[in-house]
């Protein structure tokens, strides 16, 4: 049989699934993150006051031009406090989540790989740490260790573990019964050569779907902790902290509430729907082809 | 030849693309006659399946529909535009459908006795016990064997052909005149087709059944059919009495379909395969659809579209050049 | 089923030993002295010995864990360092609150979830379907706090509708769901998003079966299909999703709790972190661990209930 | 003797099923000491219906799944019992091509990728002297040599399949086990594919073992069939002979109950004859009983012996003695 007598047909190359007019969410949320992104970078240049000055002869002053969202009790400008905790929050998250993801992506593969037992006995382990509540467990990491940083990150990381570790392992389970790792087995190719250039791959749109999801999470989780106390200490700015500081003053001063409550949704619904795009442009169930 | 039960003319699908609505199935004619088991012949893509869908009318919407000037007439009704209603009460009850996946065609958290009682209710009006007794009668018919048991069982405790059964008994609860088989064999076994294949004849007998059989495999076809139609890219290109079309097949998609196919009972010295492979619906020529792959094809067939044309009784045939 | 019943439960053992296990090692990993933290630095060296003696910490760890287990055998989680009363005592006193509050929201969830959830997959890609999506997104989005405030601000504070303060111990029962409907609302508003994105989904995917198809053949309209073929099958995963949330839930209500200041197992929890109340913690995080694997159960007899193929597994 | 490139000596292979904990583990016993050669340039026929083992049995031959007993004979060694390295080393020489081209190439991978991975890990070729080989076995399958840098997605299954024979052949393999290769496939593409592998046989004279369901596909390709039901081979011969007078009441059903594409063959229809038995609870005696229009009251009690009727030819029946 010769070459030309098998026609190749082209197969019409997928419809973008990131076309604006497919998915207009996606392209809000990621113009949003973009601007807080951007803010946060800036924030030493934007930020009209120092963030940290305290003035009390302007404390609790309503938004003005001159304090574009108001002052709070320490007559410190909301809005400079505002755009330096962007920072905080934004560092958290992604430092949470890119150690959440590598450590569980690690555990999920291995689990998936070997299986037998010694899955039943990883997942199993996580299955108890994802039964706890994340915030309930986020609150004892960081109230055994003392509120820092670190220990933030730390303990955002591990109430994500889980959810990494299942999203790696599935796809590790439903490919290590494909027909092309037995193929590469036939083939002679080593069981790490084939977990690194067969498998990883093929589950990475997975993961960085969930990443994406879950890094709304993480900024949640941070602010909660922050709110509750337990977050980066006083008197550095955080959109959890400032609310637990407006918090107390809302009857008299109700601005101090909404500034943060509005930068910490419009992050994590950002967030949200550039993972709920990335989904439904990996997910080849809702694709349709 | 006896007044058609069903009568199709000019029947196109068509599905939406980026590039507009692209034709699937494009000018299908076809009479079914009582008592007659016609057979759909084509490959993946050649439009059969939802040719069967678009009498059902369950094209899947929004994304295809049934394009402007076609007509389905079962009984002198028109199908093509009647309401929901309408074909609700004809769905199932006098024209009824069985599908190619028995694992998946029945649903799985209810009882298969609910699931063939289901039907009678609602087009025969029965009550509840004796919906349920006819339901029974239909597993002994389909020879389902302890049926008693069997009508309190999920699907998942059935096998592949049993599961079949069920779904043959399911289109059957209401005495159809019109039944569509999609593939019903072809995720089974030899032995178990064998026995679906025994059973569907059986019963087409009884009932007096028009049977419009789907299928790839021309073995199958060559053991069921009365009349076969063979289906290229959406087009039928030839059609006519079964005896006729294995003896003599004069389309070269036919041709090189039997060409294909392998037999157990006999020695084929050199396999004559049809090169190339199905164009998709947009690709296609301004001329016969078969042309690129065609080792009849003359200029003219790059050019102008053959008619379905008669060549003897009974007999159709789309080329140009016909063997 | 009832073979099935018992595996499950059976099944639910080890998990609970291994929380057990895991909650034991979390409360002995907590720094410093627990006898120092209660009586402070000015104690004298008898007090805290006797403090220790009293709260089982100068054993060995072994003993303690044996303790441990045998106490919680018994339905002994010991007595609050702080209060002085029993862990139980502490927790009765507040849990109808938080069960109130919990049912309440689910009820919510479900009552708004489900129905939103089959609009938006019944009218995929048309209006309802986009509307149900950004709303639900928005919905989950929501930290509970932050969503709390905001309730708090618009209701009560400039609307006075309600109660700024949540005070369930009060009066009659139109006085009582006054003061339940803010809470409930925060909660169940969040559930409500998981809930309407959770049946879409599956609705949608239902809806692509074979078997849906099958009873469109048989004849079956539209409506009946949904609710008598699409809906059994979509609610599975739904039953998943109430179950995992309640995890969530618990979170949410401790920061809920907070904001409307309002009594309940989260409050209670937040308060002994405050105050190093480590046999209360201990105690809690048993009771919570205990709740959630039970509600996992819970959920696995609901799949059982739903599908038959998971009885027979 | 004739040079046998192939002896599989009672090969067996059981799996757990189901159970777990708190519950009755059960075994089911996928292939159950099968033995039987391959003829080195000849091809070999595998059939039976769903769950009659052979695609585990297919599997053992490469030890891609290891068998529990019993030694596969490749080329003097046997496959069972070899190192590690010695394994990768001899599967150069035994390839396999596996039945669903849309999950037996990798999806993330160019067909240059997929195609030159196993020169490279074998240390065959590299850099600048990949492509010309894999152009070389690109047409050597008929895809032309542009194809080269496209991902899997972008072809129809019949060039899938043809690209997965092309990665069996990198390695230049002496005997190729095909696991249905042909199923998947439209019949205008099945006979493509399968007068592709009969130029291979031909040109470099592999030898096959042949894996399929489809008797008359077995007929066209295999020199040599085995019948296998329920993890065992019930008849084994020439395939024109097995075909032609088949001896196993079994193989005389599979052969009645295949559709002939040919009206003036048409059989009668097989009425009512049972299913086909679960492997987790194989009938008493043999297997096959409870479905035999010929079974008699031994055949319940007694499995029947492995007997040699005539030179060549082996039944596993009672009919036979």
């Amino acid at each position: 049989m010769t070459a030309e007598a098998v026609a190749i047909e082209t197969v019409r190359r997928r419809r973008s699934a990131f076309r604006f007019a497919a998915a207009p969410l996606t392209w809000i949320g990621a113009a949003l993150i973009a601007l807080i992104i951007v803010a946060a970078l800036l924030a030493p240049w934007i930020a009209p006051y120092d963030p940290l000055e305290q003035s009390i002869a302007d404390r609790l002053m309503p938004p003005s031009a001159e304090h574009l969202l108001g002052t709070d009790s320490f007559g410190r400008d909301v809005l400079s406090r505002l755009i330096h905790a962007a920072r905080i929050s934004l560092a958290v998250g992604v430092l949470s989540i890119a150690l959440a993801m590598v450590a569980g992506c690690a555990i999920g593969i291995t689990a998936g790989w070997i299986g037998g037992w010694f899955d039943s006995l990883v997942m199993g382990a996580l299955d108890v740490l994802m039964s706890f509540p994340s915030l309930l467990l986020g609150l004892m990491v960081v109230a055994m260790l003392g509120p820092s940083l670190e220990h933030l990150v730390l303990a955002i990381a591990i109430t994500e573990l889980a959810p990494f570790a299942r999203v790696a392992r599935a796809p590790t389970l439903a490919l290590k019964e494909r027909d092309f790792i037995e193929a590469g087995r036939a083939l002679g190719l080593s069981e790490l050569r084939i977990i690194v250039v067969h498998v990883v791959p093929n589950l990475l749109g997975d993961v960085v779907v969930v990443a994406s999801l879950w890094l709304a999470t993480a900024i949640r989780t941070e602010a909660s902790l922050s709110f509750i106390g337990l977050g980066v200490k006083p008197p550095t700015p955080t959109w959890g902290g400032m609310l637990r500081e407006g918090f107390e003053t809302i009857l008299d001063a109700p601005w101090l509430s909404v500034a943060p409550s509005l930068a910490i949704l419009a992050t994590v619904l950002a967030l949200n729907m550039i993972g709920d795009g990335l989904r439904d442009a990996v997910d080849p169930r809702l694709r349709r082809d | 030849m006896t007044e058609p039960v069903l009568a199709i003319r000019n029947l196109a699908v068509e599905f939406r693309s980026r590039d507009g609505w692209l034709p699937a199935v494009r000018g299908i004619d076809l009479d079914l006659a009582p008592n007659e088991t016609l057979a759909l012949v084509g490959e993946s893509g050649s439009g059969k399946s939802l040719t069967a869908l678009a009498i059902m009318g369950l094209v899947p919407g929004p994304a295809g529909r049934i394009a402007a000037g076609s007509s389905i007439r079962f009984e002198g009704e028109e199908l093509v535009g009647a309401s929901e209603k309408a074909l609700d009460a004809v769905r199932g009850n006098r024209i009824a459908m069985i599908f190619q996946e028995p694992m998946t065609a029945l649903n799985p958290t209810m009882t298969v006795g609910a699931q063939i009682a289901e039907a009678i209710r609602v087009h025969r009006g029965l009550g509840r016990d004796a919906a349920w007794r006819e339901s029974e009668r239909l597993l002994d018919l389909v020879k389902v064997p302890s049926r008693r048991r069997r009508m309190h069982d999920y699907p998942h405790q059935f096998s592949g052909g049993m599961r079949q059964r069920v779904m043959i008994a399911i289109a059957l609860a209401c005495r159809p005149r019109v039944l569509l088989a999609d593939e019903p064999t072809t995720a089974l076994d030899v032995t178990i087709q064998a026995q679906v294949l025994g059973l569907l004849e059986d019963l087409k007998r009884e009932h007096g059944l028009a049977v419009l059989f789907i299928t790839h495999n021309l073995g199958v076809v060559a053991l069921i059919a009365d009349r076969v139609a063979v289906m290229y890219a959406g087009e039928i290109v030839e059609s006519g009495r079964v005896e006729a079309i294995f003896a003599a097949p004069k389309h070269p998609y036919t041709l090189g379909l039997l060409g294909s196919t392998l037999r157990i009972d006999r020695d084929i010295e050199a396999l004559q395969p049809i090169p190339g492979s199905v164009p998709a619906p947009g690709a296609l020529g301004r001329g016969c659809a078969f042309a690129p792959r065609c080792p009849r094809a003359v200029s003219r067939c790059e050019t102008e579209p053959p008619p379905l044309e008669a060549v003897a009784p009974g007999r159709l045939v789309r080329c140009w050049m016909p063997a | 089923m009832l073979g099935f019943l018992l595996r499950r439960i059976a099944l639910a053992i080890p998990t609970l030993l291994a929380v057990m296990t895991a909650v034991f090692v979390l409360a002995r990993v907590v720094p410093g002295d627990p006898a120092q933290v209660i009586l402070g630095d000015q104690a004298t060296a008898e007090a805290l010995a006797a403090l220790r003696q009293r709260l089982g910490v100068d054993r060995p760890l072994p003993a303690q864990y044996v303790d441990f287990l045998s106490g919680i055998l018994r339905g002994d989680l010991g007595t609050s360092m702080v209060t002085g009363k029993s862990v139980w005592a502490e927790v009765l006193a507040v849990l109808p609150y938080t069960i109130e509050l919990t049912l309440a929201a689910i009820l919510l969830g479900i009552l708004f979830g489900v129905p939103l959830g089959v609009l938006a997959a019944t009218r995929h890609n048309r209006l309802p379907d986009a509307l149900t999506r950004v709303l639900s997104l928005a919905g989950l989005s929501f930290p509970a706090f932050v969503s709390a405030v905001l309730l708090l601000l618009v209701f009560a504070i400039e609307l006075r509708w309600f109660p700024v303060i949540s005070n369930p111990r009060s009066g009659d029962l139109l006085e009582r769901l006054q003061h339940l409907a803010l809470p409930a609302l925060n909660l169940g508003l969040i559930m409500t998003a998981y809930i309407t994105r959770v049946t879409r989904s599956s609705v949608l995917g239902v809806l692509g079966e074979d078997y849906i198809r099958t009873a469109r053949a048989k004849g079956i309209g539209r409506r009946a299909v949904l609710w008598r073929h699409a809906l059994r099958n979509a609610l599975i995963p739904v039953a998943t999703v109430i179950g995992l949330y309640l995890g969530t839930m618990i979170g949410n209500s401790v920061l809920t709790e907070i904001v409307f200041n309002r009594p309940g197992l989260g409050k209670l929890i937040l308060g002994a972190l405050n105050q190093r109340d480590y046999t209360l913690l201990q105690g809690l995080m048993v009771i919570f661990a205990g709740f959630i694997v039970l509600a996992n159960v819970a959920t696995d007899l609901a799949y059982g209930l739903i599908d038959p193929r998971v009885r027979a597994r | 003797m004739s040079d046998e490139i192939l002896i599989v000596d009672g090969v067996s292979k059981s799996f757990p099923a189901g159970g777990g904990w708190l519950r009755q583990r059960r075994v089911v016993q996928a292939v159950d000491n099968v033995s039987f050669s391959v003829v080195r340039g000849n091809s070999f026929g595998l059939v039976g219906e769903s769950g009659c083992g052979k695609s585990t049995l297919a599997r053992c031959l490469l030890r891609l799944i290891r068998p529990d007993r019993g030694r596969v004979m490749f080329e003097g060694t046997d496959i069972v019992q070899l190192g590690r390295r010695a394994l990768r080393r001899a599967r150069r020489r035994l390839q396999i091509v596996f039945q669903d081209p849309y999950a037996s190439l990798s999806p993330r991978r160019t067909v240059f990728q997929t195609l030159a991975e196993p020169l490279v890990v074998h240390g065959i070729a590299r850099g600048a002297a990949l492509r010309p080989r894999v152009q070389a076995a690109l047409a050597e399958v008929g895809l032309p040599a542009e194809v080269a840098e496209r991902y899997p997605h972008e072809f129809s299954g019949g060039q899938r399949q043809r690209i997965g024979i092309a990665r069996a052949l990198m390695l230049e393999p002496a005997l190729i086990v095909a696991d249905e290769p042909v199923s998947a496939l439209d019949v205008s593409v099945q006979a493509q594919i399968l007068r592709l592998l009969e130029g291979l046989r031909n040109r470099r004279g592999l030898s096959f073992v042949f894996v399929s369901h489809d008797l008359a596909v077995v007929r066209h390709f295999c020199d040599q069939v085995a019948v296998m039901y329920l993890g065992r081979i019930v008849e084994l011969g020439p395939t024109r002979k097995v075909l032609e007078q088949p001896l196993h009441p079994y193989t005389r059903m599979l052969r009645l109950a295949s559709p002939v594409p040919d009206p003036a063959a048409r059989f009668k229809l097989p009425r009512i004859e049972g299913e086909i038995p679960s492997a987790l609870a194989p009938p008493s005696g043999c297997p096959f009983h409870p479905r035999c229009p010929d079974a008699m009251p031994v055949c319940a009690a007694v499995r029947p012996r492995t007997v040699e009727p005539e030179a060549g030819r082996r039944v596993e029946c009672h009919l036979y003695g």
